[in-house]
């Protein structure tokens, strides 16, 4: 028996059946009529939910990290997309994707469900470029993506009202193309009551997260990211939003019986950027320290809106004060809600996420910092360098660990191991053993 | 006179810091991408420089850009880490690919540059007005930030004046470039490539001086022999690297065009006043110039231009330089690839680092050129 | 009181025996046969023979190095990074930094005043930061390991190497040695590329003087002049800079006893 | 020093039926390559004799050596050679050489008449590089490839590994062999790593050849990777030293599912012959010293 009681999660077995369903959904679309589209994790899936319930979607982040969560079909998409002359140091997820379709595997079973259209947003190099390319590897797909580049939001910078303009005028833009390629009519019903799941959604992860500023640790990373994952997958959709309030009383309650994810916790980290895949084992070994990792701004700041404030530090966004009544106000809302997302920051200056990391820091009451510097991320890796100096200035020990995403073959385990030996002798960290 | 550049290239700073002497209290402000809107720095009688990396070895830059990030963007930040840009009164980069952006942010970090600015250039420029809207009014913000940082107001006039120096620089770099279509080209890619990557930190005017003195009076009539040579294009990444372009040449070939944005891609297209407002005008300019591949989509508009470059100055193959770790220009260049090699352009691909592996290439170009020539040695 | 520290490298292993945490009393160093078990047992009879210490009068052994899980006589293991903080601090407690150049890894380390590490660097899955590099050249240049860095020392001009992998590091010099490139200029390169990875990685962790540089690779005085030229500081080498790893382990071993 | 089991043997060989004085074109070529030299002297388009040596520190010295031993036993002197064309890393330093031409193009050739004109997909495992070739009917090269950023795959990665071992080069290839089932391959594309990677494996109890069936078969795989990117059209052959490798060859033929041709000719001496044959040619033309 570890220092604190623990007890698995109620709604894990739900969880995983959400996400199951939601890969079935989208291959079984077309058998029932409905439509299939692609985007990113980041993109604005409530636009296409105007086309209709019937409107399914494969976000290809997460589906990039369900393929290589399975090493030997992961090499073989890896390794295909290398054939076909892309680099390897590109997106890990975006080639385990290209992979999986050009061998014509779907992850979950069967050939590939090629998508009726592609709607997607651009931040980083290669998000448009992803789905240029799978739109040619599947012979031409309608492609509608919205550039959100448009300079850091409060506090550190300003929303100017022509930086709300141009990406709201993308996403109308996006809805006269949709209705275009699908021939479908588009429902505003349907986009506003959409625009208010993502709202709900992206609010609540972030009150999730913050209960597990408790000590011990209501939930460890390892659990988070098979939570946050739903939103990756449909933040708009009302499922999302439903489970995610039961999923704050849930936590609620385990920290109110001071539950915690890790019996012996004695020591708390954090790490940053997407974990590799195919090695969350690393998670399981810091156990062994009677260390647990209670998040990253990756896994609260992805999927979860926060506002920050140098005095209060990260605090969960309200939800907004009234529901949109017009597509016009609903598509500004949208934008102006997403463009404050904390791991847009980062993009205009590191300076940025460090000051969201040190708050996470101190809030959630961190020994110190484990920073996967990702070679399978370009955009999430952007300035951790400079994270990683602003962190320690602030007082706060670092480890950095190389590895990646989605390309196993980049991630040396027994070094990865030796090093956190290293980083827990350093924080005086005597081994406890798992319980 | 041509051999003018070649001094300006290895003489970078001393220009730059002459021409504070010559120009008492003219600031110099160094940029990071040729997105940046040169011509609003010249309403100001700023001197724009471009930063580019020394192409030496160095160990400053690990502690800030994770090594996965492309050499490029390391050996600039290492220029000012090292203290080589200290005349520098400001330092500014236009949102392009996120490589160069770390060299820029570490820059304002860890380098003294007095003054710096970060200007969101779009990425979705085929969206066209609603990106040259959108442009225009951050192009408003920035002129208003050199305003105040001047203590000087830019009217439309100076405007107007900015892009007159650009467009002419411009002008004078294309006629340059035309002259290389001859059968026996007048000039060698290097003495090319001295030209197009000076123009990028020398005084515009004075750098057009020079350009169309050569094209009236030098390279007129002048024979290098080099007639007999392989006409290569080079195209991909930035590369500035002359010692690269030097072993390639002497390798038996020449290059005659080029596509990338040491070179054509800097001065392809002018700033069209006609109806526009200055600002939108210059906004345009920016949003419909030959894209870097992180803004080329949904279309890939860059396959037919960089075809058509290399059929319009007749090159017989293309040596792709992909700057290692440059993301952008890895998903570009396959599809370009296949494009220019249906098109009976056949393609070499280099990866290259802030030095080159001289023998590794060599070998490499000197095969590419033997599949190219049409000696019979059967 | 007497302790030990055993260091269990890949290439060789190292015993320290320390006696009341002051003064060293043996040091052993074998080559490391492919069976390490019987390699450890050799060692631990050497430092009978060598010093008159036997396991059994030892208070407490805390064993390092990638074989550290094979000591199976040590109460517990510390990594190669602790061991090289305390061996570096026992040694010189003015050291802030320790550079430990091996075979296959290179670390840069920063100390405390006890010896405590503040921050650590390891070379990430490339040779070109390591003593294996070395090698590798010297092969490729004909003449020994031991004979790299004086050879060096005599270069009167620099020649840049962009020593991304080892194995082609190696072709690159071939074709300086094609290209007729003296020698001493091309043992220079190798050192200036082997010192720019390492400087990296001291700069990550920050330089604090004094700085001391042990591991197999400290006795290559070519290697030590590239990296004193790259810190711009004196760098301090200590004898038997092979067995600061198993010292400290050694000294651990006496703060636990 | 100790025993260096990477260090393979020597050789030269001459064809005593010709004589040279007879013939109507003598042709030679020298491949300086980075890790051997080779030297062929063809009499009218047939092998004459060639050697097969290692490369010193010095380029012109390797060329001249492995001409001199090449000739040994001849009554033909490097003086009396016509014209010579040299190949591989020290092509331009050939003290008798009259012309330079890449190993690319000369492997191309050279690879056409050992293994005759169906060849389409030459691979060549040198000592620190990795080609995949494609050629014409005649021999001209159409297109090619070569491994950059890691020199996994190549010779000498092997010769790290016989060393490490304690087996010689010649052997390794049959050794590996001797496994019942396939190891996983080593993870590590890394020579160095690859080697210490080994070490551990070795440590654990692994028998040498389960050690270099783990290391033969990543390198097959990275191979594999390079002529995929090309596309193996047949015929398929391999030149260089690797190709005598049954180990590599074996793992290799059965990863792209093609078996690579054989010939009576040591694979080593491919890019001398190709340069002989150029010589040859450039000599019908009219080449003279």
């Amino acid at each position: 028996m570890g220092k604190y009681p623990t007890e698995p999660l109620k709604l894990w077995n739900k969880a995983k059946e959400l996400r199951r369903q939601f890969y079935e959904n989208y291959a079984q679309a077309h058998d029932k009529g409905g439509l299939r589209y692609a985007g990113g994790a980041w993109t604005f899936d409530a636009v296409p939910a105007g086309l209709g319930e019937d409107v399914y979607s494969l976000t290809s982040e997460p589906y990039g990290a369900s393929c290589a969560y399975n090493k030997e079909f992961s090499l073989r998409c890896l390794e295909a997309a290398e054939g076909y002359g892309y680099a390897r140091d590109l997106c890990s997820y975006m080639r385990n994707y290209w992979g999986s379709i050009l061998i014509n595997e779907y992850a979950f079973g069967g050939p590939f469900p090629k998508p009726d259209f592609i709607w997607q947003d651009h931040i980083c190099c290669s998000h448009a470029k992803w789905y240029q390319t799978m739109s040619e590897l599947e012979g031409g797909i309608p492609m509608h993506c919205v550039d959100i580049g448009v300079g850091a939001a409060p506090p550190f910078g300003e929303l100017k009202p022509h930086k709300i303009d141009y990406v709201a005028g993308q996403i109308l833009d996006g809805i006269d193309w949709m209705e275009k390629v699908t021939g479908r009519t588009y429902n505003d019903e349907l986009y506003i009551e959409a625009c208010w799941n993502d709202f709900r959604s992206t609010h609540t992860w972030a009150k999730v997260c913050e209960l597990n500023q408790a000590v011990p640790a209501a939930l460890d990373e390892k659990s988070l990211y098979s939570l946050y994952v739903l939103a990756t997958l449909n933040k708009a959709s009302k499922w999302c939003a439903d489970f995610y309030e039961e999923l704050y009383d849930e936590v609620k309650d385990r920290v109110s019986r001071g539950v915690a994810a890790v019996t012996n916790e004695q020591a708390r980290v954090m790490s940053d950027t997407q974990p590799p895949w195919a090695f969350l084992k690393v998670f399981r070994y810091l156990e062994e320290y009677g260390c647990v990792s209670v998040g990253s701004l990756y896994t609260f700041g992805l999927e979860g809106m926060w506002d920050y404030d140098e005095d209060k530090g990260l605090t969960p966004r309200p939800m907004p004060a009234k529901r949109p009544t017009s597509r016009e106000e609903a598509t500004r809302m949208l934008v102006d809600w997403h463009l404050r997302k904390p791991e847009y920051q980062h993009f205009y200056s590191p300076e940025y996420k460090s000051r969201l990391m040190i708050a996470i820091c101190k809030q959630w009451k961190l020994n110190g910092v484990m920073l996967h510097y990702n070679r399978g991320c370009e955009g999430l890796s952007l300035g951790i360098a400079e994270n990683r100096l602003a962190i320690q200035e602030a007082g706060f020990p670092v480890m950095t660990f190389e590895g990646n995403m989605g390309d196993e073959r980049e991630f040396d385990e027994a070094r990865t191991m030796a090093r956190v030996d290293a980083f827990m002798e350093t924080l005086g960290i005597k081994r406890v053993g798992r319980a | 006179m041509i051999e003018m550049f070649q001094e300006w290239y290895q003489a970078r700073h001393e220009y730059a810091r002459e021409w504070k002497k010559k120009n008492p209290g003219g600031k110099v402000v160094g940029f990071f991408c040729t997105y940046v809107p040169e011509e609003i720095l010249l309403a100001a009688d700023i001197l724009p420089v471009r930063i580019l990396g020394s192409h030496e070895p160095q160990n400053v830059t690990e502690p800030h850009i994770f090594g996965m990030y492309c050499p490029f963007c390391r050996d600039c930040l290492a220029q000012g880490l090292e203290g080589r840009y200290d005349y520098l009164d400001g330092v500014m980069i236009a949102q392009s690919c996120l490589h160069i952006r770390q060299a820029f942010t570490s820059w304002q970090k860890h380098v003294n540059t007095p003054w710096s600015y970060y200007l969101p250039m779009p990425h979705h420029v085929q969206s066209e007005d609603r990106a040259v809207k959108f442009y225009a009014a951050e192009l408003n913000d920035f002129k208003k930030a050199v305003e105040d940082w001047t203590g000087r107001k830019i009217g439309d006039e100076d405007l107007k004046r900015g892009i007159e120096k650009m467009n002419k620089s411009r002008q004078a770099m294309r006629d340059l470039y035309e002259l290389r279509k001859r059968p026996n080209p007048p000039l060698s890619g290097l003495e090319a490539m001295y030209a197009a990557v000076t123009e990028q930190w020398i005084d515009k005017e004075e750098h057009a001086v020079i350009v169309r003195q050569a094209i009236d009076q030098e390279l007129k009539e002048r024979d290098l022999g080099l007639g007999a040579k392989t006409r290569l294009m080079l195209f991909g990444s930035e590369d500035d690297d002359t010692g690269f372009v030097k072993m390639v040449e002497d390798c038996g070939s020449v290059i005659v065009v080029d596509d990338h944005c040491t070179g054509s891609r800097y001065f392809w297209n002018d700033v069209v006043l006609d109806g526009d407002d200055p600002l939108t005008a210059i906004a345009r300019r920016y949003i419909t110039r030959p894209a870097c591949p992180t803004k080329d989509w949904p279309e890939r508009r860059r396959l037919e231009h960089t075809l058509k470059l290399a059929q319009d100055w007749n090159a017989a193959g293309a040596i792709v330089i992909q700057q290692k770790f440059c993301d952008p220009h890895e998903l570009d260049i396959p599809e370009q690839r296949r494009n220019l090699e249906k098109n009976g352009i056949k393609t070499l691909m280099l990866e290259l680092d802030v030095t080159v592996p001289v023998g590794q290439f060599k070998i490499r170009v000197e095969a590419f050129l033997e599949t190219l020539s049409e000696e019979d040695l059967f | 009181m007497i302790t030990a520290g055993i260091d269990i490298g890949s290439k060789t292993i190292k015993i320290v025996a320390l006696k009341d945490a002051k003064e060293i009393v043996g040091r052993v160093m074998i080559l490391a046969g492919t069976d390490v078990k019987e390699s450890i047992n050799k060692a631990w009879a050497e430092l009978e023979k060598t010093a008159g210490v036997k396991p059994g009068d030892l208070a407490a052994i805390v064993a390092t190095g990638a074989g550290k899980g094979d000591a199976v006589n040590a109460q517990r293991t510390v990594t190669e990074v602790s061991a090289d903080a305390k061996g570096a601090n026992f040694l010189n407690p003015e050291v802030r930094t320790v550079i430990d150049v091996g075979a296959e890894e290179g670390r840069a380390i920063r100390i405390d005043t006890a010896g405590k590490v503040v921050d650590f660097a390891i070379n990430e899955k490339c040779a070109a930061g390591a003593g294996a590099f070395t090698e590798a050249m010297a092969r490729a240049l004909e003449v020994g390991v031991e004979e790299l860095g004086p050879l060096s020392l005599k270069s009167t001009q620099e020649v840049a190497m962009n020593a991304q992998c080892a194995v082609f590091a190696e072709s690159e010099l071939v074709t300086l040695v094609h290209a007729q490139t003296p020698k001493p200029d091309m043992a220079r390169a190798v050192h200036n590329a082997i010192s720019d990875r390492i400087v990296s990685m001291v700069r990550r962790v920050g330089m604090e003087e004094k700085v001391m540089l042990i591991g197999g690779v400290a006795n290559n005085v070519g290697f030590l002049d590239s990296l004193q030229k790259d810190l711009n500081t004196t760098v301090i080498v200590p004898e038997d800079s092979e067995s600061v790893s198993a010292l400290g382990a050694a000294v651990l071993a006496a703060e636990e006893a | 020093m100790a025993e260096e089991f990477w260090r393979w043997t020597e050789s030269r060989w001459h064809d005593p039926d010709i004589d040279w004085k007879k013939g109507q074109i003598v042709s030679a070529g020298v491949d300086v390559g980075s890790v051997s030299s080779q030297a062929v002297v063809m009499v009218d388009g047939r092998l004459y004799c060639y050697s097969n040596t290692r490369t010193g520190s010095n380029s012109p010295d390797s060329a001249v050596k492995a001409m001199g031993m090449a000739l040994e036993g001849t009554d033909l002197t490097i003086d009396d050679l016509p014209y010579t064309v040299g190949t591989g890393y020290g092509r331009v330093n050939v003290p008798f050489g009259q012309r330079a031409i890449t190993e690319i193009a000369c492997h191309g050739r050279g690879a056409n008449f050992m293994y005759g004109p169906s060849i389409r997909t030459v691979l060549d495992m040198g000592g620190q590089d990795c080609k995949a070739i494609h050629v014409d009917e005649k021999g001209k090269v159409t297109n090619f490839l070569m491994n950059d950023k890691c020199a996994a795959g190549t010779g000498r990665g092997m010769e790290v590994f016989a060393d490490l071992l304690g087996v010689s080069i010649n052997d390794v290839g049959e050794l590996s062999l001797k496994v019942e089932e396939e190891p996983e391959p080593v993870s590590s594309t890394c020579v160095v790593f690859a080697k210490s990677e080994a070490s551990g494996l070795l440590r654990a109890g692994w028998p040498k050849e389960k050690v270099l069936a783990a290391y033969s078969s990543a390198m097959a795989h990275r191979v594999a990777g390079l002529l995929e990117r090309i596309g193996v059209e047949p015929d398929f052959g391999i030149t260089g030293g690797i190709a005598k490798n049954v180990g590599v060859v074996t793992r290799l033929e059965k990863e792209i599912g093609i078996k690579s041709l054989q010939s009576k000719y040591d694979s080593q001496i491919a890019g001398a012959m190709g340069a002989a044959l150029f010589a040859e040619a450039l000599i019908k033309k009219g080449a003279k010293k």
